[in-house]
């Protein structure tokens, strides 16, 4: 074990599976020499050499359609697209074909890919680099969608992640690449997609939260347990398959519910997070269920960032609103 | 009508040789130049039978691609078993040569998925129905193949349309920067539905876009089944051998409509379509050049489409008694697992939610 | 007036457009002398000419993207998708640029453009034809998205779109486009964005519908009339912005609420709507707001669309359900 | 070292001009002359201040162009106020030609919205950061003024990266067909972010990628700006009268980082850089030709380059006093109209639910 941040975790977690799994392979833009624009792919190129961590050309499409491509000849590769907001031109290799591979082949033909992205806001980034559309591939059929949010899970979910047959978008939360640390075991381990961790325990509200919101919720909770109300903090580290069996077990305890994201409201996880609840815990619910969550609005640029983004005030008002109901 | 350059051509349209069309004739094995003829016509014979089917209601849309055969008989011959192939909508000829069953290939034209998997071993992927998005992975598996020095081949299928696509240029890309066994495949039908090439790009020629990616760019006439089978064969050769990527262009035309669903007259000059039909034929050529070399009576060509149409009648049949799938086929292979809320919309279904089907 | 199916009613609202307003334009892949694979566009290019009715190259990135450039230098055009499941090669022109450019100036440079797209299942299309990803446009702010399923609405909705400053995705349900006929006004009209219709009165429940939806939601209203429920069907029209006001005031009413769409379930617009009732009827929620919806897996090949798209039979349970609960 | 081709070349390295640099240069505009100086001056300043205010941490993430401006300057110059702009995220130097005042620039890197936007009349679009993604609207723009007969010509300015992108190959597709006033103007500065050109493409140079669009493609010395400025020049005027699109490839050189978050020498050869500082740059050769042709003292240098940095401290004064804007602008341009649910939100963040801005 050895303290890590979450983004040498992550680092860790791809150097493990190249080393353990000859099928693997790292592609994307400035991910070899370079060692990637935020260091997660720091030393695999000079470790593992050109032909497993490879630079590609600057095209999204290409990148996801050729993946598929060595996916379907047996390889098995990581593919980094360098923030999730330059996704969308590899976006129809994603949805047209990882997500309908496995189907339209009967199984024959699992689209074995990650596709690894930073997403989220909260570093300043330039324009565009800071979108949080997890919803988009959340509403794929096809694709499993995991969101770490310590090291810990980080480095698990990611070799989970590249162990399952099946395509998944890995959304690491750059906020917190290099604000959390934590225990990180050395050898090879697997944290299951679709699985929810505990954060806290609590009995009157049940808090949803991923990513970088994790740590927002959580201060709230905080907050709030010194005024005699206990938060249950949930991080849901899958977003698809999504932990029913933990959410509602929650809900059931707590009645109460305020779900956090950072995308913008409409049409977010935290509205199938809504009705999920709504179908399955009806008669628990004590209050609206309430989400925090980015505005309806472009994700600013960084001037109106912290405008834009949930912080632990907003969660906690809510919190106020879902208990005073 | 406009001039047309068909590209390398080595049986003239009247069936007659060209003295380089010689050579590399009887280069060849005579058992592939049947082999040739035979494909060509089961090909045809199978196109024709689909759109009577569905005409018939039996099948749904179909993509006819008469006048194609060449293109298709051609380079398919030109591969092996270890070959990926990653065509779109229209190689049925290409499908069937790889070793996909015929009443699976009606199938997938019944709307069912079982026509979308060819069999264990045969390196065949479903067509793909957004253009040119399987030229990535066309380029993907090649890179695989090099990665893991394996001495197979990859050949993307398209139509002139896909050019203009972003996915044609990052394949191409991405092929030519890591050098690639890869072969790009493009039948230049002149027509993208309605859109003519000269609308399509610039360029008088698919080949010449070969440039921009340092890669050789082949034009062939893609009605002469030998001179596509030449180049193609020369291509893969190349690819195995370390030498590249390579992008063809056949030169061919769409006999009928795009789709059954396509009516050609609204664009497409009947004159325009005439000339091809009588003057260049792909089958017709090449049967001439049989005759003229003794390999083929009328008896025999009578022999081989009535074979050809009792397989066909049989495919017909299988592909029709073929049982159904239920509708929790639906869930059956989405991921390697069922997730818990597709558990329960499976039980939603199970309990006849979803069996409507008289309605 | 004049009796139109949907299809025609498309084609003259953009002969009128075209006719009345010279900086309107039509693009997209044979959509001129071939008059469009469902003839929306039929004797557009015969009457305007190759400079307002233009076949663009097969690139869908292209088409949004030069299309933008139009609007920023002008021009309004209309582009068409050939189908829905073809428009995500033009996605990031879309979320990244169509989506933010009025933001990200100000105002100065709305993006006036609507893309059509006939979308949805029931007409035994090939493979990846009959996508109904509506909810990746609801989740992108800066897009307005608009689906008539009456020949009136989608002259009257087309018109509007086009006369809207902001971009809109245009959704054409496939199935409706030559199974319903109406009246429609030989002027130019328009239907106002973001305001739904009241299909059908009713007490018990609120069904909510778009598209091709509609008809299936009007039948299994229909038949539970018959046994005294009476089901209030709306047809929302108009995706993002919703009319609010109207859903509300119909869940005041009923308590009790439907949703039907035809795309999958996990993340749709229906998780939206759910969590909207949610946060603004919470009290006047007599049961558990219901999903009637694709499944959560990839749209079949039509061998088995049946099976995966909504019907009347299974709306009709759904009411059941929640009129019992 | 690799040996580079410059492409066409007037003011070689030692600030000598060619045979045909002379010709050029005596036909244009002394003042012309000396505004190419100037404004590579003030380019270079804003720049070099620009990384200084970032590393005070005054603005956010920089992206710099030292060595590249005289490809910026030579284009911008050769354009007029009729002709739109579409940048990417290092055009500086052009924004400022287009007249974009210098604290708006600064503005955008503060991360501050009004930075995107020119001033009314500027036909300047906010820079592109989505690669690519820029080039497709100013063919659209070049085809709104073909088809409305207005005499303006559109350009795009990119990277190298950028000829990757599927956005590059429709853009220029597009163009080619439809014959549009458009110009592709691609700074070749060797690498995208750390990526070297010879992984980025096949081929050796961008511009013979024009061959895919039947497209006319210039490379010359982007770190000339009288051949840049030539090249630019004879291309806006055969867009205006109807000659249609053209590529360019300035050859060029990012001295510094990709932006103040980038380490180049993780992945540059530092001898490579010196080679292009001391041998090769565009401000030294150029005022070394002004001296030679008498055209400039050492006075005057001192004196502009003073001028200038006045200029940037009241425009580093400027952006840093101008009003932050409320929280509530993130409504203010996302419709034309605030949509009901928005109103309910712009509520929520009014009643002060989003105002944390001290924690
Ligand atoms: C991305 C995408 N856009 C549009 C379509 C609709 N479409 C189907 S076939 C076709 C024309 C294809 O032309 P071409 O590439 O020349 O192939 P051909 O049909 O002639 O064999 C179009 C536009 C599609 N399938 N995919
Ligand atoms: C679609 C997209 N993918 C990736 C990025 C991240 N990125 C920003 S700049 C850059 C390199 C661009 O290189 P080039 O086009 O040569 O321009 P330069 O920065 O050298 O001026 C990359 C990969 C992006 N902005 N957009
Ligand atoms: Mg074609
Ligand atoms: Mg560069």
């Amino acid at each position: 074990m050895s303290e890590k941040t979450l983004v040498q975790a992550i680092n860790d977690g791809l150097r493990v599976a190249l080393k353990n799994h000859p099928d693997v392979l790292i592609m994307g833009e400035d991910v070899g020499k370079n060692g990637g624009v935020f260091r997660a792919t720091e030393g695999l190129w000079e470790e593992f050499g050109d032909d497993r961590v490879i630079d590609t050309p600057l095209a999204e499409a290409g990148i996801v359609g050729t993946a598929l491509g060595m996916a379907i000849n047996g390889l098995r590769p990581v593919a980094e697209i360098q923030f999730m907001g330059f996704i969308y031109p590899g976006f129809e290799q994603i949805v047209s074909h990882a997500a309908r591979l496995r189907t339209r082949t009967q199984g024959a033909y699992p689209a074995s890919i990650v596709i690894r992205a930073p997403y989220g806001g909260g570093i300043r980034a330039p324009e565009l680099h800071c979108d949080s559309t997890e919803s988009l591939f959340v509403h794929t059929p096809g694709l499993k969608v995991v969101v770490p949010s310590t090291p810990y899970d980080a480095k698990g979910l990611l070799l989970a992640s590249i162990a399952d047959p099946d395509p998944v978008i890995f959304l690491e939360p750059m906020r917190l690449y290099r604000s959390v640390r934590g225990e990180v075991p050395e050898e090879e381990y697997q944290v299951p997609i679709g699985k929810a961790r505990m954060v806290r325990e609590g009995e009157d509200v049940t808090i949803l939260a991923w990513g970088a919101m994790v740590p927002v919720a959580e201060k709230a909770a905080e907050e709030w347990s010194d005024k005699g109300v206990s938060c249950e903090v949930i991080d849901l580290r899958s977003l698809y398959p999504l932990d029913e069996e933990t959410i509602i077990t929650s809900v059931e305890k707590t009645g109460h519910v305020v779900i956090v994201h950072e995308a913008p409201r409409t049409a977010g996880v935290g509205a199938e997070l809504t009705a999920l609840i709504n179908e399955q815990a009806f008669l628990w619910l004590e209050a609206p269920i309430t989400r925090v969550t980015g505005y309806d609005v472009p994700v600013p640029m960084f001037a109106l960032e912290d405008d834009f983004l949930p912080n632990p005030k907003r969660v906690s008002q809510a919190i106020e609103k879902v208990i005073s109901f | 009508m406009r001039h047309i350059d068909p590209g390398l051509q080595y049986i003239q349209p009247n069936g007659e040789l060209t003295a380089e069309g010689r050579v590399v004739w009887e280069e060849i094995d005579p058992q592939l130049r049947l082999d040739f003829y035979r494909w060509m016509v089961k090909v045809r014979l199978f196109d024709r039978r689909s759109i009577v089917l569905q005409r018939q209601g039996r099948i749904g849309t179909y993509a006819p691609l008469e006048g194609q055969e060449a293109a298709q008989v051609g380079s398919a011959l030109a591969l092996t078993t270890l070959d990926w192939i990653f065509p779109s909508y229209r190689e049925h000829g290409v499908a069937m040569i790889a070793g996909m069953p015929l009443d699976r290939i009606l199938l997938y034209w019944m709307g069912r998925v079982e026509g979308n998997l060819a069999p264990e071993g045969v390196r065949l992927l479903p067509p793909a129905v957004p253009i040119a998005t399987q030229l990535p992975h066309a380029t993907g598996a090649a890179w695989a193949a090099k990665l893991k020095q394996e001495p197979s081949v990859s050949v993307a299928y398209f139509g002139d349309g896909a050019t203009s696509e972003g996915d044609f240029h990052e394949a191409l890309n991405f092929a030519g920067v890591f050098n690639l066994p890869v072969i790009f495949f493009c039948q230049n039908n002149h027509y993208a539905i309605s859109v003519p090439f000269s609308r399509q790009s610039a360029t008088l020629t698919v080949a010449e876009k070969a440039a921009a990616y340092a890669m050789d760019g082949i034009r062939v006439d893609g009605n002469d089944v030998l001179a596509v089978y030449d180049v193609m064969a020369q291509a893969v050769q190349r690819a195995r051998n370390g030498g590249g990527p390579t992008l063809i262009e056949a030169v061919t035309y769409r006999r009928g409509a795009h789709t059954t669903a396509d009516d050609p007259s609204r664009y497409r000059d009947e004159q325009e379509a005439q000339e091809w039909i009588k003057y260049r034929d792909p089958l017709d050529r090449y049967r001439k050049l049989l005759h003229a070399e003794g390999m083929l009576s009328e008896a025999e060509e009578r022999l081989w489409e009535e074979t050809c149409k009792q397989e066909l009648e049989e495919a017909v049949r299988a592909a029709e008694s073929a049982p159904a799938p239920p509708a929790s086929h639906l869930f059956a292979h989405v991921f390697e697992e069922l997730t818990v809320s597709q558990r329960r919309q499976l039980e939603e279904l199970n309990r006849g939610e979803g069996n409507d089907k008289d309605e």
